[in-house]
């Protein structure tokens, strides 16, 4: 059987951003899959070393423009800890609330491409109206919808105000799950399409070091909020499901979407109950890390995403690393395509919510 | 058997339900979306006192002096509003105008003039 | 994880703050860790390029039981035996490393450039990379 | 037919034009109505989906080209007419510009077929419902020589799924117009409308006592058309455009209004078989109530046609309706659902009609 050697991508409408996938197929079966990244990579980790910080704070939300405030949040938290600023509980409860606001719009968005990539029309543009109000109440926050440049190193820029508009929105929500849920999840040609595909067993996802959604929908428990020190003082539990397939990785973004709005509820009440906004600023222009290695590390909506600092006393660190969840998704798509159908393989790697700023960096 | 149907014909009722309901796009030339008043839009400057905490703080380098011309490259700048949040006399403003597209290039070189408090020095 | 647990099972090893410095056998060492000590995933293989004293390769291993993590580091010159076969994550760390230090993984057969294309000349990461070119010093 | 015909020879007979002349030309001109009527409906059928799908999905739809978006079919056809029209390297030049002629015939002849009104049928011979099945599937050779002469994988791959999809839905349709020819006992369209006039109105048309046909008419003609749910070889989060995507210009219109031709066709025929062609739902129709005298009995035809068409756009909402909500099937499960239940389904089907016709037959007759 003369085996077919297919592109899929680099301009390809389902692989959210700029991934090509070498297939080689025998029919429609995938024989081999080889992922070639780099179509996107724009050298954070060079620039890091040429920039002081304050300047390498806006673009860290180009990471994942998905969820920028959790890379923002990342490196606030690695100076933070390295200069030992001191957080207010206004600032922490601030920034739980819309860590988890961004977790929710980008799991809408990743709902929406799913369901578009398996070929429904109508869920992608309800769940980008769900998105819309995040975003809308985003730009009215920071200034921006998603390039928000919000957090500072010991604080938030401006205060946030019109909650109210968050607690109205939290209230709509879980009906306009059931409405998604409604249409899609036991819907009969989507189980048929998801159900028992890209099985992926815990032991090959933890070898190729796959966290987030994707590693607790294959049953093991991990979940970096649990040990999260801004996240203390908040009661959560993470969702572990066990069985392991594209339905159950569906399954569990819809359950920590509700996860995250229990989270933001009590993140409100702790934003009401202490008004006083005390950041500790400090002068921007000569911060200078004591040498030595600092980590800091976020329960990102794809994975775990962690910050790595190396300083020698200078400006600008001496080496900057970031690890994110969707790099070693792609690095999955080698072992869990092989032996698929073409059309499956598709909501294979869509189930995997795999964005390509995160894996080019 | 009936409940794959239920859930078949569940689906078609959420969807046709949506039929009826306002649609929530906006035409875009006649109406616009509103902003915030904190968005980053254009920059606009007045009252420089040409201290050069902006260009230490740009990301993309696209603040310049000349003497007495403040020059912001809109080639360069990612709207981070940096030199706004760290002016220390907050000279620099973010406009709520977004439509920054024009066909020709040198519009991209905002110029303001700097007058008032120039005798101060540009350490 | 307690240090001196490692300590006597490597002899060689000598520590600095959290980091466990293995001068050889790295891979063992890795392949050791993971079956008894339960460290399931590799989440990240860190490379820095302190000029003189060559690149040095910090292993962040993490147990999901037991919520630990440890640190494993080896100074390497440009080559050092690949762990892909132990944990498959590191096939794409250890293609990135090479592509942005230049550090060869043997036994590693799909090494090749990540991000570059396959005919750039020089490794971007490293210190002595294009010092020479203004256009990227931009802040001083 | 003939009414018109004799009007037509007594009038060329007027101005001396000799017989033969007339007999010759009387075939042009109803075959010059139906394709200008076809392309009408088909620029109002692209803006009824695109509209409808909009509004599924709380969007406003198309409505910048004409008043509410009315000209925006046409804004598109003019488009894609001063598109330049590409061949890639390596295709098939012959037979990668006759794929979309191909397509685009049947829809023609297929129009012919169906009984706009009791008196206006273009060919209306004894078994113009074989006619009909035998034409439906003309679009599956286009498809595959588009697939194959366009010299691009994937659209190798959009065409050769399109045979297995349509080998696979072709049976259970042929069991199910079987199933109604038995009960109409008679091949011609025109008779199976007739036979479904009875005293019981609405549910005496075909639907009601072959409401399992019914459905899987409808599921197959989706699977024909490569519609929703069984759009595999123009699917566009795996093969982009499937086996059109080479073609621009003006070879990519054929293709995209022969969809849609087909789409209308299919829903005629639908309505002919299931819903009682150009039958009025009240029993009888009223225009003559309306006009008396002569205008009445001439726009009984009028009126028939309008309640055919209002039926085949019924079954048209519905295509659209299940595409705003359904995903994709599957390759393995779109053709293992045609061959274990659909298949079977439709054999049972047809002896349930023919048990019906025979002890119950006098009902329906």
């Amino acid at each position: 059987m003369t085996s077919l050697k297919l592109n899929l991508g680099p301009q390809h409408p389902s692989t959210h951003g700029v991934l090509r996938l070498i297939l080689e197929l025998e029919g429609e079966l995938i024989t081999r899959c080889e992922p070639d990244v780099g179509y996107l990579h724009r050298g954070m980790e060079k620039m890091a070393e040429k920039l002081s910080y304050i300047q390498y704070l806006p673009l860290v939300d180009r990471i994942d423009y998905l969820a920028g405030f959790f890379y923002s949040e990342l490196l606030c938290r690695n100076i933070e800890k390295a200069l030992s600023l001191e957080l207010s509980p206004r600032v922490k409860a601030i920034r739980v609330m819309l860590l988890e606001l961004n977790r929710i719009s980008s799991h809408l968005l990743w709902i929406g491409a799913f369901l578009m990539d398996l070929g429904a029309v109508s869920p992608f543009f309800y769940a980008f109206r769900e998105r819309e109000v995040i975003l809308k109440y985003f730009e009215k926050i920071s200034g921006q919808r998603m390039m928000n440049n919000y957090f500072v190193f010991g604080g938030v820029r401006n205060d946030i105000f019109d909650i109210e508009e968050i607690e109205r929105f939290l209230e709509i929500l879980p009906h306009k799950l059931d409405d998604y849920e409604s249409i899609i999840t036991d819907n009969l040609i989507f189980k048929k399409r998801t159900v028992g595909k890209g099985v992926l067993d815990p032991k090959i996802a933890l070898n190729f070091g796959i966290t987030g959604p994707n590693l607790r929908a294959s049953g093991v428990g991990y979940d970096t909020r649990k040990k999260d020190s801004l996240y203390e003082g908040f009661s959560f539990s993470p969702i572990v499901l066990g069985n392991q397939d594209s339905w159950t990785r569906y399954k569990i973004r819809i359950l920590e979407i509700h996860e995250s709005i229990r989270i933001i509820t009590q993140a409100i009440e702790k934003i009401k109950a202490n008004p006083e906004l005390n950041n500790n600023f400090i002068n921007p222009l000569n911060i200078v890390l004591p040498e030595g290695e600092y980590y800091s590390e976020i329960e990102a909506p794809r994975g775990v995403a962690s910050c790595y600092i190396k300083s020698d006393g200078k400006k600008s660190p001496y080496r900057l690393k970031w690890r994110t969840g969707s790099y070693y998704a792609v690095n999955l798509l080698r072992k869990l395509l092989v032996g698929e159908y073409l059309n499956d393989a598709i909501a294979i790697a869509g189930s995997l919510d795999i964005i390509l700023p995160e894996v080019d960096k | 058997m009936l409940k794959e149907f239920y859930y078949m014909l569940l689906s078609f009722l959420t969807v046709f339900k949506h039929l009826f309901k306002r649609p929530v796009t906006l035409e875009y030339p006649e109406k616009k979306s509103e902003v915030g008043e904190r968005f980053r839009g254009k920059p606009y400057m007045k009252g420089c006192i040409k201290c050069g905490t902006c260009i230490k703080v740009c990301p993309a380098n696209a603040i310049k002096i000349e003497d007495n011309d403040f020059i912001f490259d809109m080639k360069k700048c990612i709207f981070c509003g940096n030199c706004s949040f760290y002016c220390p006399v907050k000279a620099i403003k973010m406009t709520q105008n977004y439509e920054l597209a024009t066909n020709d290039v040198n519009d991209l070189k905002l110029l303001y003039k700097i007058e008032g408090r120039e005798n101060e020095r540009l350490d | 994880m307690d240090i001196n647990k490692f300590k006597e099972i490597f002899e060689n090893t000598t520590t600095i703050g959290e980091k466990i410095y293995i001068e050889n056998n790295l891979a063992e060492t890795v392949k050791f860790v993971k079956e008894n000590y339960h460290f399931d995933i590799l989440k990240e293989i860190i490379a820095v390029d302190n000029q003189e004293n060559g690149i040095e390769l910090i292993y962040r291993l993490y147990s999901a039981e037991n919520e630990e993590e440890a640190l494993l580091a080896t100074i390497v010159r440009d080559e050092v035996e690949s762990v892909c076969n132990i944990f498959d994550s590191a096939y794409a760390d250890e293609k990135e490393i090479y592509d942005l230090f230049g550090v060869r993984f043997v036994g590693n057969q799909e090494l090749k450039r990540l991000y570059m294309p396959e005919d750039w000349k020089g490794h971007p990461l490293r210190k002595d990379y294009m010092e020479n070119d203004e256009r990227l010093n931009w802040n001083d | 037919m003939n009414y018109l015909y004799f009007l037509y020879i007594e009038f060329l007979a007027k101005h001396n034009i000799p017989k033969i002349f007339g007999d010759i030309t009387f075939y042009v001109i109803p075959a010059c109505i139906i394709f200008v009527a076809l392309i009408l409906v088909i620029l109002v059928l692209v803006l009824f989906e695109r509209k409808l799908l909009g509004w599924f999905t709380q969007r406003k739809g198309p409505n910048r080209v004409g008043f509410w978006g009315v000209l925006q079919t046409l804004a598109d056809a003019f488009k894609l007419l001063c598109k330049e029209n590409i061949t890639p390297i390596g295709a098939d030049r012959a037979v990668f510009n006759l794929a979309p002629i191909i397509m685009f015939l049947p829809v023609l002849i297929a129009l012919g077929l169906i009984p706009f009104s009791s008196e206006f049928t273009f060919m209306n011979f004894q078994t113009n419902v074989l006619i009909y099945v035998i034409l439906a599937t003309f679009p599956v050779l286009s498809i595959l020589l588009a697939g194959w002469a366009s010299n691009n994988k994937y659209s190798l791959i959009g065409g050769v799924r399109n045979v297995a999809q349509i080998l696979a839905y072709e049976l259970p349709i042929s069991f199910t117009v079987l199933s109604v020819i038995v009960l109409a006992s008679s091949m011609n369209l025109t008779q199976i409308t007739l036979a479904q006039s009875n005293q019981y109105g609405v549910l005496g048309w075909y639907w009601f006592p072959c409401i399992i046909g019914f459905g899987l008419m409808l599921i197959c003609t989706l699977a024909e058309l490569n519609r929703c749910p069984f759009d595999l070889p123009e699917a566009e989060s795996e093969l982009i455009a499937g086996y059109n995507t080479e073609y621009s210009g003006m070879r990519f219109a054929l293709f995209y209004l022969s969809e849609y031709g087909m789409l209308f066709a299919n829903s005629l025929f639908i309505s002919v078989l299931f819903l009682g062609g150009y039958l009025s739902p009240f029993g009888k129709y009223l225009s003559p109530i309306l006009f008396s005298g002569p205008v009445g009995n001439i726009l009984i035809y009028f009126e028939q046609a309008f309640w055919l068409f209002a039926k085949s756009f019924l079954i048209i909402f519905i295509f659209i309706w299940v595409r705003a909500t359904l995903p994709r099937l599957a390759s393995f499960d779109l053709l293992k659902f045609s061959w274990n239940i659909l298949l079977p389904l439709s054999i049972v089907n047809l002896l349930l009609m023919s048990l019906l016709k025979f002890f119950v037959g006098g009902v329906y007759a």
